[in-house]
């Protein structure tokens, strides 16, 4: 069974999965990338002072897959050597699990570490996914970045922040 | 006609549910995005606050308020959103 | 047997590996990273419009591995949260193979991203590591850098490269 | 003196040996890596144009031209790196 570039779901994530099926597309020719860049983001047990006990990540699933795709077409647009494939997990997370899973490859490390940086900006800009936080003495929602895919500034933003 | 409104993360808490299912009377304009979170702010006064923050989706594709819905439609309203 | 953070070595690269000796390295503590950035670097079949049928890396072992000790401790001047795995494999390598595996971990995304990044600069700035190109129709050592881990002018472009 | 010479990657090739033993006569002046550099280029004329390109170390570890040098050291003479 072949793992797609992007998804979303349940299970742990599992980084060497994103890598490889990112290695094993189609869009990866033999020999021709000479970087590959991974991120993966973890949840932490402390957060603003809250001494944090586990997540919850909920999402609007077809839409947060449309997001990823539109990450990847941005991404194929800006860096059109570069190749992506994005995990992203749900539900309840503990602590030190990783709720993304992230890779880029590219011929050059430039554009892989660019691309991947960026990927996980708009993913917190974009994707419609939220987090409610159990903390000692509470649970909130984290509530972040108003969405809106077509705001300029924010994707200018990104692209600052890959230092691209 | 009738529409499913579909609420997420802090949004589905305030209004209790996940899903909604609402007539909307047709009225003299065609009816907006807009025109459906502002009934449902009526319903749920909490609501108001995220007014100026919430994005709004139309049969899971990002839509704005202006966007006209159609009988059958899905609209969801999302809080500002903290993945990753 | 434990994985050592840095390493030099013939045998092939495994990022999971990589990684898990930052992960369990008493320097990590549960909980405390929010983020893990890996670079892998491969063998690309081609290189300045040569086709490149096989790669051998030659080493000063000993002060290679000194130089990834002063990289890590430059991290943890430069980026005090953020730790730092790094394997560079030497010998024959082919095409698509890894020649360098890093991890770097922080709380925060954007000292992850940096510290790999920063890594993979000075491996390349000060490291003795030679690569001996094998095309179609030659061979040639490929000659980079002049090391010089004193050189304040070389480290801080390795930190403009990583957007620091 | 003597002294073990390291050469890598082209050196090497130019040298012919990964490993030299070189016998250093004491002069008025102490002997540094420079001097152990220049004895070797007018062996190996072709060595000649790295001067300026080299790095060099003394028992694993970077030293400069200057370093003097003492009985039993390993001198290793680098090429521009290459690694990554």
């Amino acid at each position: 069974m072949t793992t797609p570039l992007l998804a979303i779901g349940r299970g742990p994530l599992d980084l060497e999965r994103v890598a490889g099926a990112l290695s094993a597309d189609p869009s990866t020719r033999p020999g021709q990338d000479g970087a590959v860049v991974t991120f993966l983001g973890l949840v932490r047990n402390h957060n603003v002072g809250r001494r944090v006990r586990h997540l919850e990540y909920e999402a609007y699933e077809p839409l947060a897959l449309k997001a990823f795709e539109r990450i990847a077409a941005e991404i194929a647009e800006r860096w059109p050597s570069a190749r992506l494939a994005l995990h992203h997990r749900i539900g309840r997370l503990e602590i030190g699990e990783a709720s993304v899973a992230i890779a880029a490859r590219s011929p050059h490390r430039g554009d892989a570490f660019a691309a991947c940086r960026y990927a996980i900006e708009r993913v917190k800009q974009i994707a419609p996914i939220w987090k409610h936080e159990y903390f000692e003495g509470g649970d909130v929602w984290i509530e972040g970045a108003t969405a809106d895919p077509d705001d300029a500034r924010a994707r200018a933003e990104a692209e600052r922040v890959a230092c691209a | 006609m009738r529409v499913t409104v579909r609420l997420f993360a802090r949004l589905r808490d305030i209004a209790g549910a996940a899903e909604l299912a609402r007539d909307l009377a047709p009225g003299a304009q065609a009816t907006t995005v807009g025109d459906v979170w502002r009934q449902l702010a009526k319903e749920f006064p909490e609501l108001a606050g995220y007014e100026r923050s919430i994005s709004s989706a139309v049969n899971a594709d990002y839509a704005r308020m202006d966007h006209v819905i159609r009988d059958g439609d899905e609209i969801a309203f999302l809080p500002p959103v903290s993945g990753g």
